[in-house]
């Protein structure tokens, strides 16, 4: 597929140039950059300009659960470095952009990072449908992206880091546990994209070698909030447990409705993403309790570094304290200090100069333990628990160290093919 | 046999859901000839004024049948008396004037709120059908589309508000020959779809969430439903619903939940194409 | 004997159970002038319907120069070279009334050709000074000629008026009966009427309708002094 | 002055303003500002395929944008397929059209009611929607374009020049394409209205049943209408994609919401007011979103309300009345709605 040509370089300065200027404003640009353009002065000589750092996340629409406690997240992040002196001596400065659930928007606030912001980097995306959308815009304007999320693996580009746990790290743990506790039949209920229908593969296929089946994968798009007749349909299937790979605040009514049918006594539920937000919260104990999910990490994970953090960001934020869930807002703030370690370590924000800083071998150990960068896929290698919901919060079952992105190394070799920039879809029939 | 019964059961839910989603646009438009776009948002209000009655400590029963109603009721009154009653024959304008009332309802109601799906647990528990157990709230809302569907009979059949609305179905003429006063007759009915739409929006909260863009995922199947119906409030809401709930609750079993509503819009299109004036508009046109 | 220009065989129109037009055999030759006449009910607006191509009759055939037209759609018939000219004036309102009648010229003849033949129909019926005038702001009487001006303009072999005099006083009456007269001398016409003066004033052969069938066809004279059509129509309008 | 005179007259002023665009804007805006632009222009073009619909053809279509997504989806898997974004506009456009001819066919020679239209093609569009939101499984791939479901095409190819693929345009010829393909698609709009076709199409919305009774087909004439305002769309769906890239969105409720109103409050019957609604409203949208706690809904949907309570007729033409009547030596009362004046 071609991409793009890259900008040329007089495109490049003056883009630099005019955006200093400019208000955040859609309106008045266009008539601002025509006046003001030739009036602008070279920045260059002000040392302390802020290093922008951008972010995208929906925290309206049906994502904003997820998104809410990871833009908390990366703000707590990029006020702790500030109030720690700053990277290489200057300031970081946090554009938080909004898409609405709304993928167009990612693909414009992406465009806008990039060209008009001229980030740094870019942490963005909750969906696999919205990193699939950004990604392309930031690698053809070469604009180092971090992803912060779980999803369902196989992104192999050399301009992107996907900081989150992947199916060989989540779906490895949670299948096996419900095919050794409930039973060998598994009813697979997924969110109809790209992570709903890679991430029932995984789990078909992590049955499959436990001896099980996955008897039947019932796919339902992002606005669907009535599951009466997807539950008749698994009631009619009989099977022993239902894995979910839902997604969003309209997903949230399936547990609600499995409930409400009094299925939840006689077919447990375990889920690849509830967790993510705050769906834990918005079940009432009879609807939540029971349901097992996998991450790489849980607000409850009983470590002295994740206590302290908790401590501190609550002590920040005060009343406005999100409950984090699970993985993905404390993705998201370790995913920012691993960006921030590379720029330490390269001495210096360009694109390049800190993507091999980073594929030298970066380690974090934080709230979530040990993050490791792996050089080769840029994925992470990470703890992973499993875990019970249990009166609106969970409680954490097992813990499995240092998990390795094995599925996407098995597809993906930077070091070897650094011009790589797909998903591949990690052949998962065999 | 289990399944059979199961599968019934649903399509007689997803045929509760569309005439409890529908009738207050059918009362409307079947009386008015006023389409309201902003049907959708109607609902929406009655699930807000739902949850917040339920906040306030109302019991959910109290704040889903009385409460809801009552407050969209009156806010249909008031939009009736700043919109609609400009607008009365213009039937195009009238259209675009409620979409972009519907419109600006989202957009408060969003920073009112926020844009987060708040839930609604359904009450009533579960309840066993032969082998398989569906949520007593489904049960409860069959029986709630029968319910209010023998009400709006009633209504036409018995009150003198009936009369009227009848007349005017048939012919707008005789009705003020009736010596009623229409603007007065207008204003009552459209409060009264209004309260349906708002009764509606809070009986279906514990199935889709309550939020403030939750009136997009109902306005278009209401807006067809009754567009399929034709002109007769009951017979046209009923039948369509029927035929329309059927086939996408069936396409919902045999493939996925979008191909059941793709097919349910497919055959409300080429029904439309055969009967250009809706299923009652050939068939039943004398029915209520 | 060549066939009629149009007539009907037995056609008939039923709405649900009501028969509007029952059986009705009518014929009209090149270059005449017929009134249909009738009480309101009688049947004549419909069969005016059936003719214009506007509804589709239940039974029975419609026939131009002895081809069978039944039920084609109005557009079909129009081109057959049938002007038609509504009770209720149809214009297009929001254009200047020229741009009206040229394009009604226009689908048969050239753009010059039709300029030409559409300030002749202006002038023929002397509204010439209202060409720019949008339709929508006539008055009803120039609205009733600016109409027949569309009619006529495309020179059709056939004009048939639907009630051409409705809402318009007497003066105005006379003169559109000496219009029609001399319409009748390039077109066949044929008039559906109830004014008995107006059908005095221009026919000579007159189809009187009653309860969905033609009542009897004669002269005018002998038609306005038949007992039986003055029972079911004068009688009725002169009470 | 002729209608014909008033007609090139109008598009020689779009022609200047064209070309002034052309050569101005790329040098003097940001490439985001610029990409931006070239968004507005292919929304415009939306805009003026529903204005031709429903100002000259006088079809209310509340689904405009299913022929906006079809054009957007056929390119994108058309250029996928042949590698060659340049060889994938002719089947976009050749799809759209066909759609459009078909939808036109059911309603039209169905003698479907205005009302009815517009829920016609509002389902149509839903359907779309619908459709396109569930083509995420692997097994709905075209040749080698997966449609990718809610994800939509992030790899939607670019234009490139004929012949060319391994070129594709930047940015600053993309936004070229989109003012040209806006300027070409007024002009022949234009155009149309002073043929016979364009006439007749006219009248039909003035008078469906005196344009029968004329000898018009009314049917053949609204379908040609209906197609060509499709066509257009499908254009536009093609610019779309080739600044943002095509998702289910694209066919989205709220999309086809935005650009009725754009026509209406631009002025039914005019071209450039719907146009330049458009760009004042997405103007308009995009500045409240950035207003903290303010949703654009709001402003939007009070903007169609006060519109269809306070101008019905339009801004445009409202204008162009009050005009009129300041200068009261030009009397020329209560214009033709279609054909001249703007």
């Amino acid at each position: 597929m071609a991409s793009r040509r890259p900008l040329r370089q007089a495109e490049v300065l003056r883009t630099v140039e005019t955006k200093m200027i400019l208000e955040r404003r859609g309106l008045l640009k266009l008539a601002s950059t025509a006046l003001a353009a030739p009036a602008v002065m070279s920045h260059a000589a002000l040392g302390a300009d802020p290093v922008k750092v951008v972010g995208i996340h929906d925290t309206s629409g049906g994502l904003d659960i997820y998104g809410q406690p990871m833009v908390a997240c990366l703000d707590y992040a990029v006020a702790e470095l500030n109030e720690a002196g700053g990277l290489l001596g200057r300031p970081v400065q946090l554009i938080n952009y909004d898409p609405q659930s709304n993928i167009q928007l990612y693909t414009q606030f992406a465009t806008q990072a990039a060209t008009r912001d001229r980030a740094a980097v870019v942490h963005a995306g909750i969906t696999s449908a919205s990193r699939e959308a950004i990604r392309p815009v930031l690698r053809r304007y070469n604009t180092l992206y971090f992803y912060n999320t779980q999803y369902e693996g196989g992104v192999c580009d050399r301009n992107s880091f996907c900081t989150g746990s992947t199916p060989a790290q989540n779906v490895n743990k949670l299948v096996p546990y419900v095919l050794s506790n409930w039973g060998k039949r598994i009813y697979v209920v997924a969110a109809d994209y790209n992570y709903g229908q890679i991430t029932s593969k995984w789990i078909a296929k992590y049955a499959r070698e436990g001896g099980g089946e996955a008897v039947a994968v019932d796919f339902f798009p992002l606005d669907v909030t009535d599951f009466g007749a997807a539950i008749k349909k698994i009631q009619a299937a009989k099977p022993d447990a239902v894995v979910s790979a839902l997604v969003g605040g309209n997903h949230v009514g399936f547990y609600r409705q499995w409930a409400a049918a009094g299925l939840k006594g006689s077919v447990p539920v375990a889920s690849t993403t509830l967790g993510g937000g705050n769906e834990s919260l918005l079940l009432t104990p009879e609807e939540g309790n029971g349901i097992v999910s996998a991450f790489s990490y849980f607000q409850e994970v009983d470590t002295p570094a994740n206590t302290a953090f908790l401590a501190r960001f609550r002590a920040k934020l005060g009343a406005r304290t999100p409950y984090l869930g699970a993985e993905l807002a404390m993705r998201t703030y370790t995913g920012f200090q691993l960006w921030a370690e590379g720029v330490r370590r390269a001495g210096a924000i360009d694109r390049m100069k800190v993507i091999e800083a980073l594929e030298s071998g970066i380690t974090h150990e934080g709230p979530a333990g040990r993050t490791v960068l792996d050089p080769k896929t840029h994925h992470a290698t990470l703890d992973v628990h499993l875990a019970r919901v249990e009166n609106r919060g969970f409680r954490v079952l097992q813990t499995f160290p240092q998990q390795p992105p094995s599925d996407t190394a098995s597809v993906c070799d930077l070091a070897a093919n650094p011009g790589s920039n797909q998903q591949h879809v990690v052949d998962v029939r065999t | 046999m289990d399944l059979a019964l199961a599968v019934g059961l649903q399509v007689l839910t997803g045929v509760a859901v569309l005439v409890i989603v529908s009738l207050g646009l059918a009362v409307v438009f079947g009386m008015m000839r006023v389409i309201n776009l902003a049907h959708g948002e109607f609902m929406m209000l009655g699930a807000f004024a739902a949850v917040l009655a339920t906040g306030a400590g109302l019991s959910l029963w109290v704040a889903m049948l009385l409460v809801a109603p009552v407050a969209v009721g009156l806010f249909g009154l008031v939009v009736e008396r700043l919109v609609i009653r400009r607008l009365y024959g213009r039937m195009v304008d009238t259209m675009l004037a409620t979409w972009g009332l519907s419109l600006a309802l989202v957009g408060g109601m969003t920073m009112l709120a926020g844009n987060s799906v708040s839930g609604v647990s359904a009450p009533l528990g579960s309840v066993a059908v032969g082998g398989f157990r569906t949520s007593g709230y489904e049960l409860f809302l069959i029986g709630a589309a029968v319910a209010l569907s023998l009400g709006v009979w009633v209504a036409l059949r018995f009150t003198r508000w009936g009369l009227v609305a009848r007349g005017t179905m048939q012919d707008a003429e005789t009705a003020s020959a009736l010596g009623v006063a229409p603007d007065r007759v207008y204003a009552v009915t459209f409060a009264a779809g209004a309260a349906l739409s708002g009764l509606a929006g809070a009986l279906l909260a514990p199935l889709s969430g309550v939020v403030p863009t939750m009136g997009a995922a109902y306005i278009a199947r209401a807006f067809i439903t009754v567009i399929t119906g034709g002109a007769a409030i009951l017979a046209g809401t009923l039948s369509a619903s029927g035929l329309l709930g059927t086939v996408s609750t069936l396409g919902t079993f045999l493939s996925t939940p979008v191909l059941g509503e793709v097919a349910m819009l497919v055959v409300a299109v080429v029904l439309l194409r055969l009967l250009p004036r809706g299923i009652t508009g050939r068939v039943l046109r004398r029915a209520l | 004997m060549s066939a009629p220009l149009l007539a009907t065989e037995g056609l008939t129109m039923r709405f649900g159970g009501v028969v509007a037009v029952d059986g009705v055999s009518v014929s009209v030759e090149e270059g005449e002038l017929r009134c249909l006449i009738g009480p309101n009910g009688a049947g004549k607006s419909t069969f005016f319907r059936c003719l214009t191509g506007q509804y589709r009759p239940t039974s029975g055939r419609v026939l131009w120069r002895g081809r069978d037209v039944t039920g084609q759609d109005p557009f079909r018939l129009a081109r057959l070279g049938i002007g038609i000219k509504t009770q209720v004036p149809a214009l297009f309102d929001g254009l200047p009334v020229v741009e009206g009648v040229r394009l009604a010229a226009r689908r048969l003849h050239g753009e010059r050709e039709s300029r030409r033949l559409a300030d002749a129909a202006l002038g023929r019926l002397g509204i010439a000074h209202l060409a720019d005038r949008p339709a929508g702001l006539l008055a009803h009487g120039q609205r009733q000629l600016a109409e027949l001006a569309t009619v006529v303009a495309p020179r059709p072999d056939l004009v048939i008026l639907d009630e051409p005099t409705a809402g318009m006083g007497t003066e105005e009456t006379a003169r559109t009966a000496g219009l029609i007269r001399e319409l009748n001398r390039d077109h066949a016409v044929i008039v559906v009427e109830h004014d008995m003066q107006f059908i005095r004033a221009i026919a000579r052969t007159v189809t009187v309708f009653h309860q969905g069938r033609v009542l009897m066809q004669d002269s005018a004279d002998r038609v306005l002094s038949d007992p039986r059509v003055r029972d079911v129509y004068l009688g009725r309008a002169a009470a | 002055m002729t209608d014909a005179g008033r007609a090139g007259l109008h598009i020689a002023v779009a022609a200047a303003l064209a070309v002034a665009a052309v050569l101005v804007l790329p040098g003097a805006l940001e490439l985001f500002a610029l990409i931006n632009a070239t968004v507005w222009a292919a929304m415009a073009l939306l805009a003026l395929s529903l204005a031709f619909a429903w100002g000259a053809g006088g079809i209310l279509c509340f689904g405009q944008t299913a022929f906006f997504g079809l054009g957007g989806y056929a390119y994108a898997v058309a250029g996928i397929n042949f590698g060659d974004g340049a060889l994938a506009v002719l089947p976009a456009l050749t799809v759209a059209t066909l759609a459009a001819a078909a939808l036109g066919w059911v309603m039209f020679y169905g003698r479907v009611g205005d009302v009815y239209m517009g829920v016609i093609t509002l389902t149509v569009t839903l359907i779309l929607f619908k459709f396109a939101n569930s083509t995420a499984g692997e097994q709905w791939r075209i040749g080698a374009a997966a449609l990718g479901g809610f994800n939509g095409i992030p790899q939607t190819p670019p234009l490139n020049w004929p012949g060319d693929p391994a070129n594709p345009l930047t940015p600053e010829q993309v936004f070229v394409v989109a003012v040209l393909c806006l300027f070409g698609c007024y002009a022949a709009v234009k155009l149309v209205l002073l043929t016979r076709f364009g006439r007749v199409a006219v009248a039909i919305k003035e008078n469906e049943l005196r344009a029968e009774l004329l000898g018009y087909d009314v049917r053949a004439h609204r379908l040609g209408v209906f197609t060509i305002g499709g066509a257009m769309a499908g254009l536009a769906g093609v610019v779309f994609a080739n600044c943002v890239f095509v998702s289910p969105s694209m066919f989205s409720l709220a999309y086809a919401g935005q650009v009725v109103i754009w026509v209406l409050v631009g002025g039914v019957g005019t071209y450039v007011g719907p146009m330049a609604a458009c760009v004042a409203l997405q103007a308009l949208a995009s500045w409240a979103g950035t207003v903290p706690g303010f949703d654009p809904n709001l402003l939007l949907g009070g903007v169609l309300l006060a519109a269809v309570l306070a101008v019905p007729r339009g801004l445009l033409p409202t204008a162009q009345d009050l005009l009129g009547r300041l200068r009261p030596s030009r009397r020329r009362p209560a214009e033709p709605k279609i054909a001249p004046a703007e």
